[in-house]
């Protein structure tokens, strides 16, 4: 064994602690009622694991359609709600809330040394928020499903749908609430739970991206929440705020609506990159490259999300002179994306590097992201806007970023710290098999769809001219090969829980704080308050840390 | 190749014959849009190029085998600068680039010709001024800069032409405006890209671009025996509209000749030009556009002309250069024909339209 | 933002909570009120341009008394003042940009 | 575990025994718990200043747009319901206000005393609300299927538009009345549902402060909530300012 990374226990004698926070209570209430923010967490992560593989499904459908240039596996009518339910769904209930609730909730108490978020009922109750927006837009689909695109489209959605807009609505009002309460909570948290020692510049970079993806979700969701209680209202009893009939202005909810949804991207990208900071440092047994850098190019993307929602407008008919100003804040908010891109390549630079899964995961996410995030350049510049919006080619921006860079972020993040949750390390082999299967599945998936996009295919169609027929059938091919990737880690994952093996405190020989603990953790996270001393990412503390203890055995 | 089966076989035939991988340019923008696309895909495939050296080469000379013991690096001000003012001079190279193209796409050359384009669930109507009027396609010459003035009659649509590089979004309640010249004649899809209702994906039709010859052909043979303006004139008189606008002394509206494209004082004090949205919200708002000088009397016409009547009327107003029209219109009001000019007239909630030509009403 | 640790701020303990005395809060009363009689008094007269500049300037006084002494601002941390301004600011981005993009569409033609 | 890492924090060790009972297991004082909760309240006023700032937006969009529409409609509103319900609400922010001082200084009487009135002075400002929706039912101002115009067709025939000497509206711009009613209901509804939740919660915490509840050092939960009363009761001043007091002069 090597000098740095230190052998797990071994088996014969290595035990999961008897006192930990998954057996410190049973029963189905001590889960349901409890503030620990350990198992809302897990709780979050099994609830947000069924709607993945809901949304995945219906993915599934969309590209099963997809395969031949008619609307033959279903009417159109289906299609546009199974595309409705997908972008709802995964939207709202699993890529909004997919690393803040579970990881961000899991380790953001543990990273700065408290003993719980700030508010553990607040926390319990955006649980209980998500769930019945969940269970609301399950029950939808259920009842008939609705058709309107997840982004609700005045008139359409008020005054052209006779389909469940209002339960829809509902449930992405409900959800947002409970993001407002998770956002709220990490702010309090961050702010004024910090153990001794950990000022703002010694946090790990993953506490940064959560508090700047909060302060969005904060302000940005209840513009959202507005916009959805005037469409039930204009669908209820007929006011005229966006109903150009009665004089209103279809365009003021794509406004409001675009104020929350395009800073909503950066909640859902945000706390992925989070992730890939810890991981890459990690792995790569160094500080991270330029640390407050990439922790203010995480607060600069926040502030500058805000002022860039309009880039979703440019064809709808708003001013040139807005159109010139928004473009132009487009550009600086892809600068910081940019900035942390290089630094965590350089991170990497004279390290000593490791191919775990998480890192395999990381590696992944920094060459779709790449993709994604340069995309992006071509939709927020105005003039190549017009050509490419409303086409396949930002469907494939959007997944690049989304599923290529947030849903692999997250799945780094869950290897990385299945250990610290569950005590057990996953298989390696298998599951490096995963991210290679689940990296070259999805670019079969979406890479064609730059080229359809390009090529003028509008989205959310259910048939198409047949000369895009071969892109499509790729792209439906890729699919299979991701789902393929995608159902691999839950099946492994579930199966590590009993056989996997003991982790130990510290598998990786991390430096942060939640690593300093057993695992799982206990209840009070640590045994007594953790005191800080060095900064974030301080292998050579860790080293000394070793010596110092195999000297007292 | 007789292992592989006939089906797949059949399948590649049928693909490879029918396969595209970059759409056609056939408008006088498309190329100058592409240069900044292919420009921005060349950086980016820099970018992505020197991401993935750097993470495989870093990945390679530093890897624990090789590298046992990683040497910490705070970071580096000069690498950071770098990679921040780079991106951002490549950016703002786009942004510029990018902005000139959008201006160019949705500011019409004032010579340009005219074609209205009514979007609604789930086809799209185009009005060419000569009275032509088409369903779910277009017929443009080349070399002609072709503006189309786009409007929606129910939900949001998108009318756009991938080989064109134009897309301009169809909304109720207000004209968009998105020009082209068509350089290359042949067949082009026509798509509605703005998610719309049910039909969504079947409101799709062709452009066929035409030699100007070409076109003039077309024109005369599928005109329907009265043009646009001549619709509207029918409709200006069955809506009583000369009772007010005419150059009697004692009118009480202004007169409507050679108010297009002319500056107008309006009682606000506000100074606009007369162009085809202030005439439609004239025509349906007009206490709101009152010119000065004039009494907010005007009724409203909203409920009572169809979109394509208020084309028709925009289009009708636009090419009256002297009152002669008007005064025209004001001796045969009462001659019109029964039938004909009923649009309206009888106060009716919903008027037929009287664009609609029989080829116009194949669907719905 | 302070860069000293959450625990440290506590350590004193002492940092006693300022209580606000009573007749602060008449005082307020009272300016309230006759901020709301100024503000209909106002809305009465024939202003042109300043009668909404009037009254959202006596609305925002209002709600500044209010903010300060009502909800104790006057005597609270940095933190609780910048969150105060955060709200503002990011209250009159969506306005602001919102606006600016519904008063230049009457530049240009179209 | 790494015992250096984990020093046991003495102080906090110590003062452990003489914490009280509401101080919960996660925080280290009473101070960071108060702090905390007081922060995280801000927090909430924020996405709240957020929820209303949309309306807002609607608003003076359309405001700019139907100036003349806004002004007859707002001729509608009974200027004396509005300036009676904004002292109402001043008078219960005051009495909210009063009811935190209560509990700093630990009077319990004098604590259930401004809540009541708070309480009270709450469902008179709903009441008076309750009856200026009436009147609008009863002229058919709320928007909808059986949206009114004659007010503003026929001002001649209405006692509000005639004591402000209101001409006739063009068919077009009375029209637009209605997004001045969506706006006022939309608004003054979502300020009602909060005075709603607000009183709800008044009730729940009189109740507990007859036992005594906040009147010994705990002090968060009312503090707390008198930040949420005082912002509802800014709302109301802008929205009284925007809705009532457009132009009144004849």
């Amino acid at each position: 064994m090597s000098a740095t990374i230190v052998s797990l226990p071994d088996q014969s004698t290595a035990r999961i602690p008897k006192m930990n926070y998954l057996s410190k209570e049973n029963g189905l209430l001590s889960w349901l009622l409890t503030g620990d923010h350990k198992r809302i967490a897990i709780l979050y992560l099994i609830s947000l694991s069924f709607f993945f593989f809901i949304g995945g499904a219906l993915a599934g459908l969309i590209r099963l359609e997809l395969l031949t240039p008619q609307a033959d596996l279903m009417a159109t009518d289906t299609y546009n709600k199974v595309f409705t339910m997908h972008g709802v769904i995964m939207i709202f209930f699993f890529l909004v809330p997919s690393v803040p609730a579970t990881l961000g909730n899991f380790l953001i108490p543990m990273m700065i040394g408290a003993k719980d978020l700030a508010l553990p009922k607040i926390n319990l109750l955006s649980w209980y928020l998500y769930v019945a927006g969940g269970l609301l837009a399950i029950y939808t689909m259920a009842a008939g499903g609705v058709d309107t695109g997840w982004t609700f489209t005045t008139p359409l959605s008020t005054h052209y749908v006779n389909t469940n807009v209002l339960t829809t609505g509902l449930a992405a009002f409900i959800a947002g609430f409970s993001s407002i309460f998770t956002g709220l909570n990490f702010i309090v948290t961050i702010h004024k739970m910090r153990a001794p020692g950990m000022t703002w510049f010694r946090l790990p970079l993953f506490v940064w991206a959560h508090y700047a993806a909060s302060i969005l979700m904060v302000l940005a969701t209840p513009v959202v929440a507005i916009a959805i209680v005037l469409i039930a209202l204009e669908r209820t009893i007929g006011i005229g705020v966006f109903d150009p009939t009665k004089g209103g202005d279809p365009l003021l909810f794509q406004h409001l609506f675009w104020f929350y949804s395009h800073p909503a991207v950066y909640i859902m990208i945000l706390p992925g990159m989070g992730v890939i900071s810890e991981v890459i440092s990690t792995f790569s047994r160094k500080r991270v490259f330029g640390y407050t850098a990439v922790a203010f190019s995480s607060v600069a993307i926040a502030v500058f999300g805000f002022f860039v929602w309009a880039h979703h407008m440019f064809i709808m008919g708003i001013s040139n002179y807005a159109v010139l100003v928004f473009s132009l804040l487009t550009m600086l908010v892809a600068v910081p994306s940019a900035i942390k891109i290089f630094n965590w390549t350089f991170t990497l630079y004279k390290g000593s590097i490791t191919f775990e899964t998480p890192m395999l995961y990381t590696f992944g996410f920094m060459g779709l992201f790449t993709i994604g995030g340069l995309t992006g350049v071509f939709l927020g510049t105005s003039g190549t806007d017009i050509h490419l919006t409303e086409t396949y080619f930002i469907v494939a921006h959007f997944h690049f970023v989304m599923v290529g860079g947030m849903l692999m972020a997250f799945l780094a993040g869950i290897h990385f710290w299945w250990p610290k949750m569950t005590g057990r390390m996953y298989p390696e082999k298998i599951s490096q098999l995963a991210a290679v299967v689940t990296f070259i599945g999805f670019n079969f998936t979406f890479f064609p769809q730059f080229i359809l996009g390009t090529l003028g295919m509008p989205r959310r169609y259910a048939s198409y001219p047949p000369e895009f027929q071969i892109l499509n059938v790729f792209s439906t091919a890729g699919a299979t090969i991701l789902g393929v990737g995608y159902l691999l880690p839950v099946l492994y994952l579930v199966w590590s829980l009993k056989y996997g093996a003991v982790a130990g405190n510290n598998p990786w020989q991390a430096t942060g704080l939640e690593w300093q603990t057993q695992s799982p953790p206990l209840t009070e996270n640590f045994t007594s308050t953790p005191i800080m001393d060095h900064e974030a990412y301080d292998y050579e503390w860790l080293e000394r840390q070793k010596e110092k203890e195999v000297a007292s055995v | 190749m007789s292992h592989i089966s006939p089906v797949l076989w059949q399948f590649l035939v049928k693909w490879m014959t029918n396969f595209a991988l970059f759409p056609p340019e056939a408008s006088k923008i498309a190329p100058e849009m592409d240069a900044l696309y292919f420009f921005m895909v060349l950086v980016s495939l820099i970018g992505l190029t020197i991401v993935i050296l750097l993470v495989t080469s870093f990945s390679i000379l530093y890897s624990k085998e090789r590298h046992p013991v990683a040497v910490q690096v705070e970071g580096s001000t000069l690498l950071e600068a770098t990679w921040t003012i780079i991106p951002l001079g490549l950016f703002l190279v786009m942004f510029v680039w990018g902005a000139l193209i959008y201006f160019r796409v949705y500011t019409p050359p004032p010579n340009a010709m005219n074609i209205y384009v009514v979007g609604k669930q789930w086809m799209w109507k185009a009005e060419h001024p000569g009275g032509q009027h088409e369903i779910n396609s277009l017929h443009v010459p080349t070399g002609r800069a072709v503006q189309l003035t786009i409007i929606s009659q129910d939900v949001f649509h998108s009318f756009s032409i991938p080989a064109f590089r134009v897309k301009r979004e169809a909304i109720p309640g207000r004209y968009n405006t998105v020009w082209f010249e068509a350089t290359t004649p042949g067949t082009y899809h026509l798509f509605c890209t703005q998610y719309c209702g049910t039909e969504h994906s079947h409101m799709i039709g062709d452009v066929v671009v035409m030699t100007p010859e070409g076109y003039k052909k077309w024109l005369a043979e599928s005109t329907s025996g009265m043009s646009l303006a001549q619709n509207g004139e029918r409709l200006f008189a069955s809506l009583s509209c000369a009772a007010c606008h005419n150059t009697r002394p004692d009118a009480r509206g202004p007169s409507l000749a050679g108010v297009y494209g002319s500056k107008l004082t309006l009682t606000s004090g506000q100074a606009i030009t007369a162009d085809d949205a202030y005439l439609r919200e004239s025509i349906l708002n007009p206490s709101q556009h009152v010119t000065q000088g004039y009494a907010p009397i005007m009724p409203t016409y909203q409920g009572q002309v169809s979109e394509e009547g208020v084309i028709a009327l925009v289009e009708y107003i636009k090419n009256l250069d002297s009152d002669y029209r008007i005064q025209q219109t004001l001796n045969t009001t009462e001659l019109l024909p029964e039938g004909e000019g009923g649009a309206g007239a009888g106060g009716g909630k919903k008027p037929a339209a009287p664009t609609t030509t029989p080829k116009g009403m194949v669907k719905q | 933002m302070s860069g000293q640790n959450g625990h440290a701020q506590y350590k004193e303990g002492g940092n006693a909570h300022h209580i606000v005395s009573p007749v602060v809060y008449v005082v307020i009363l009272f300016a309230l009120i006759i901020g709301t009689a100024a503000t209909v008094w106002a809305s009465f007269l024939e202003l042109g341009v300043w009668n909404p500049v009037i009254a959202l300037a006596i609305a925002c006084t209002k709600a500044i008394l209010v903010v300060l002494f009502f909800m104790h601002v006057k005597y609270s941390s940095k933190l609780t003042m910048l969150t105060v301004a955060a709200g503002v600011f990011m209250f009159l981005v969506l306005v602001g940009m919102t606006l600016a993009d519904y008063i230049s569409r009457a530049w240009g033609n179209w | 575990m790494s015992e250096s890492t984990a020093i046991a924090h003495g102080a906090a060790e110590a003062a452990h025994q003489e914490h009280p009972a509401y101080l919960r297991h996660h925080f280290e004082n009473v101070e960071q718990q108060a702090d905390a909760t007081n922060f995280a309240m801000w927090i909430f006023l924020l996405t709240e200043i957020m929820f209303f700032g949309g309306l807002f937006t609607a608003y003076l969009i359309y405001r700019n747009w139907y100036y003349p529409a806004f002004v007859s409609a707002s001729h509608q509103l009974d200027v004396r319901w509005g300036t009676l319900n904004t002292l109402v609400l001043i008078f219960s922010s005051f009495t909210m206000a009063m009811g935190v001082w209560c509990a700093e200084t630990r009077r319990r009487k004098g604590l259930v005393l401004c809540l009541g009135l708070t309480f009270v002075l709450g469902l008179a400002f709903l009441g008076i609300k309750t009856i200026e929706y009436g009147e609008k039912i009863e002229k058919n101002h709320v928007p909808g299927f059986h949206y009114s115009l004659n007010s503003f067709l026929d001002p001649e025939h209405d006692a509000a538009a005639k004591q402000y000497g209101d001409k006739p509206l063009p068919l077009d711009m009375a029209r637009h009345t209605e997004v001045y009613f969506s706006l006022y209901f939309a608004m003054t509804g979502m300020h009602a549902l909060h005075m709603i939740i607000g009183i709800g919660i008044l009730g729940y915490m009189m109740f507990r402060a007859w036992g005594g509840a906040y009147t010994s050092g705990h002090v968060t939960f009312v503090e707390n909530f008198g930040l949420y009363w005082h912002f509802v009761d800014i709302i109301w001043i802008y929205l009284f300012a925007l809705l009532y007091l457009i132009s009144r002069h004849p």
